[in-house]
């Protein structure tokens, strides 16, 4: 573990020279498509599609699938599941470069890979929540809504940042 | 002229194609920075890895001075961006929420995704809770539809909430930009490194 | 602190981006737009603008070193009957070559233009354009022509010469003549302020 | 490798200054000057008082008039149907929706030309279409349409049928002498801005 930890440490890019990429990322993203990255947007596409399937009365009933959902509308068809579908190509083609890739399970080793599945679990649950309420997580309202100075953008960067710092105490544990 | 799609001078069935494309960008720069690593993440929490600010900062700092710049050259339109509707008090709850989710997950929603591609299989376990949040959340959407959309600002920016100007606003937050990288730098040195 | 490795990764790529942020700025052609003031400027110094009243206008046309009339009708008009020392530049033409030269030669030498056309009317137009492209000593002539040759119904053109509301109330009183009926009202209308949409809001993700 | 850190941090921050210090070269709204040139010198932005009177009375749903006057005059007396904008105003947003469109007729008036036909020219200029001017404004109004001259015995037939013309419709905007009571009938007005192009139609990306 300790070895290949080494390994792989240092390998990644200098986080400012991957921060100026990012930002230019992101602007041509705007000049380009008008608006920024995103992620849980694609993620949002393959739930209401999948309970299209399921259920489509469901989705025609509840208001909020039916926003996404047409007689001609295919969830699936949008713009962001093909950017997320691109951005885990993407991630995979650096990681294996880096020889990064392989099935395993990082926590910190005072806890069990267990403790952390549960813990990863539900933070996947509060982010998918809040990200529905905030209008977009990380990438999609607080890094590109900031860069177009939008004051949600920001109301979201200080909110998680903020937050997180309060309550860091507290999950200590679970990181050192 | 851009936003490039936005004024027909590229054609709306290129979209997927480039949607692709900057995603494929997107992921690379993610996994190559160090974000598929949750606990790499994190650490910007506990001090001893500030690789999310670092990253982050730079981020937007670049890109809104790049877009202000382009938008001056006459090659954008600024005010034709995407401008996330403020929704003030369900994003201040959704974001405390996030910021929650930040600590116990140790991804966000983006992060996760690299992480999956690399095989990690916490960042799998933590993109089906992203998955079943956005499910209980459009299950339970009717009784909190109208919180969803309380505090309804409208596709406001700081120029128009605060009157202050785009170009003095940018410059204030790159020397913000430079102020926390040098703190973070202070801190880092201070705390005891982790091995991850 | 090994990450502080590959710095030079990082210079090149900033150098490169500043490059062409340079480049980007000397290629950037300065605006062909020859407005040297928005329409919201001109309005709001609109107030400022002092016309020439022929009065005014008596003494100026001797002073040739300090006024020059600017005659903006057809050079058929201009030559039957213009004013004293005045030059014939029709509305169609003042932005031509020559002309934006001796306009140019005004304003160095401060010498005040005043514009008239055979109203008043023809020569605001000129006048809004001219002052926004930067010709600030460019005035008008009030009451145009018409007044300066004697027509004194002209002089103060924008002054209500009946009076509005009694002509159309008696009117309406009499043709009522049962008097049934108060005076047609005329139905005002509320006007909601409406604020043209900027955005389209739709849900975020 | 901290003096390349400070190197680049000089040099972000001198970027980023940058903004601070480029000389306004905003784009103007103003349409081509030459263009707003042409559109001064033709003259078919003028509307005479009989042509509007006549649209109005034939109910034509494309006339929108606008006064430019104060708010008082305005109160004191206004045209039927029509909505006052003082000129100081004019240039507001919240009137872009009624004047920057291409749906119906603007036309511009107050007590003489003079007030509108600065109206017209400052909205002219933004490319603001169909615009237009009451010729004479409201003093010719009266002396035409409210208060028409009877033309002289040997006066041709047009100039008799436009006497008789401008009788009705001294009746019919509320003067006049014959004994018939005619409502003035405020012309339905119909405003849809014109469509900017397509703003932000994407849904947000996340």
């Amino acid at each position: 573990m300790e070895a290949k930890n080494i390994k792989f440490r240092h390998v990644y890019w200098n986080p400012y020279f991957g921060g100026l990429m990012l930002g230019l990322l992101i602007a041509a993203t705007f000049y380009v498509t008008g608006r920024g990255v995103g992620a849980t947007g694609g993620t949002k596409a393959t739930v209401v599609k999948i309970v299209d399937v399921v259920a489509p009365e469901h989705t025609e009933n509840q208001e909020f699938y039916s926003k996404y959902v047409d007689e001609d509308k295919n969830p699936m068809k949008n713009w962001l599941v093909f950017e997320t579908l691109g951005i885990l190509i993407g991630a995979f083609l650096s990681g294996s470069i880096k020889g990064r890739v392989n099935f395993r399970i990082q926590h910190s080793p005072k806890i069990t890979s267990k403790t952390r599945l549960i813990f990863a679990l539900a933070g996947g649950l509060f982010f998918g929540v809040g990200s529905q309420l905030a209008r977009g997580c990380t990438s999609g309202a607080a890094l590109s809504g900031s860069t177009v100075l939008s004051l949600a953008g920001f109301i979201t960067m200080i909110g998680i940042f903020g937050t997180a710092y309060l309550f860091a105490y507290f999950f200590r544990k679970l990181w050192i | 002229m851009g936003p490039l799609t936005f004024n027909d001078i590229i054609s709306t069935e290129w979209n997927y194609v480039i949607a692709l494309l900057i995603g494929l960008a997107f992921g690379y720069i993610l996994e190559a920075s160090g974000f598929s690593s949750s606990r790499k993440l994190v650490g910007v929490f506990y001090g001893y890895d500030f690789v999310v600010i670092r990253v982050f900062i730079t981020a937007v700092s670049v890109a809104m001075i790049t877009l202000l710049y382009l938008d001056y050259l006459g090659f954008l339109d600024f005010s034709m961006l995407y401008v996330v509707p403020t929704y003030i008090n369900a994003q201040v709850v959704g974001s405390i929420i996030m910021g929650i989710g930040f600590l116990m997950g140790g991804f966000c929603p983006g992060t996760s995704l690299t992480a999956v591609a690399i095989g990690k299989i916490d960042g799998m376990v933590f993109t089906g809770g992203i998955w079943l949040g956005i499910f209980g959340f459009s299950e339970a959407y009717p009784y909190i539809e109208d919180f969803n959309n309380s505090g309804y600002l409208g596709n406001v920016t700081i120029m128009d909430y605060f009157g202050i100007n785009a170009y003095t606003f940018a410059f204030g937050f790159a020397v913000f930009a430079i102020i926390a990288f040098t703190v973070a730098s202070k801190i880092r040195k201070n705390i005891k490194e982790i091995q991850y | 602190m090994q990450e502080l490795l590959k710095t030079q990764r990082i210079s090149i790529a900033v150098l490169i981006v500043g490059l062409l942020l340079l480049v980007g700025l000397m290629v950037r052609q300065a605006p062909k737009s020859p407005f040297t003031m928005e329409a919201t400027e001109m309005l709001a110094h609109m107030p400022d603008f002092e016309h020439v009243t022929v009065a005014m206008a008596d003494k100026m046309k001797t002073d040739t070193n300090n006024y020059i009339f600017v005659d903006l009708r057809s050079p058929y008009d201009f030559e039957v009957k213009h004013i004293d020392n005045a030059i014939n530049i029709p509305t169609a033409f003042i932005l031509d070559d020559e002309h934006i030269s001796t306009f140019n030669r005004y304003l160095e030498n401060n010498i005040i233009v005043v514009l008239y056309g055979q109203s008043e009317r023809e020569s605001i137009s000129p006048w809004i354009l001219l002052t926004e492209v930067g010709y600030s000593n460019v005035k008008v002539l009030l009451g145009g022509f018409d007044c300066y040759d004697g027509d004194i119904t002209k002089c103060n053109p924008e002054s209500a010469q009946y009076d509005y509301a009694k002509i159309s109330i008696s009117g309406a009183l009499k043709s009522d003549s049962n008097a049934v009926t108060a005076p047609v009202k005329k139905k005002k209308k509320a006007i909601p302020v409406k604020k043209k949409k900027k955005r389209e809001a739709e849900g975020g993700c | 490798m901290q003096k390349r850190y400070i190197f680049l941090a000089i040099l972000f921050i001198a970027m980023a200054s940058g903004l601070l210090f480029l000389p306004d070269m905003k784009e103007k709204s103003q349409i081509p000057v030459d263009v707003f040139l042409n559109d001064i010198h033709s003259n078919n932005r003028h509307l005479t008082s009989d042509e509007i009177a006549k649209r109005i009375i034939n109910g034509d749903p494309m006339v929108f008039l606008v006064d430019v006057r104060t708010v008082e005059e305005y109160d004191n007396y206004s045209l039927p149907g029509s909505i006052n904008i003082p000129l100081k105003d004019i240039l507001l947003d919240d009137w872009a929706g009624y004047l920057d469109q291409d749906i119906v007729d603007v036309i511009f008036y107050s007590n003489d030309d003079i007030l509108s036909e600065q109206a017209w020219a400052l909205c002219k200029q933004l490319g603001f279409k169909n615009l237009y001017v009451l010729d004479g404004g409201l003093n010719t109004w009266f002396e035409t349409i409210m208060l028409p001259k009877e033309p002289g015995e040997l006066a041709s037939t047009a100039a008799f049928d436009l006497f008789s013309f401008r009788t009705g419709a001294s009746i019919y905007f509320g003067s006049g002498s014959t004994a018939v009571a005619v409502e003035a009938k405020p012309v339905k007005k119909k405003t849809i801005p014109v469509k900017k192009k397509a703003k932000r139609e994407a849904e947000g990306g996340c």
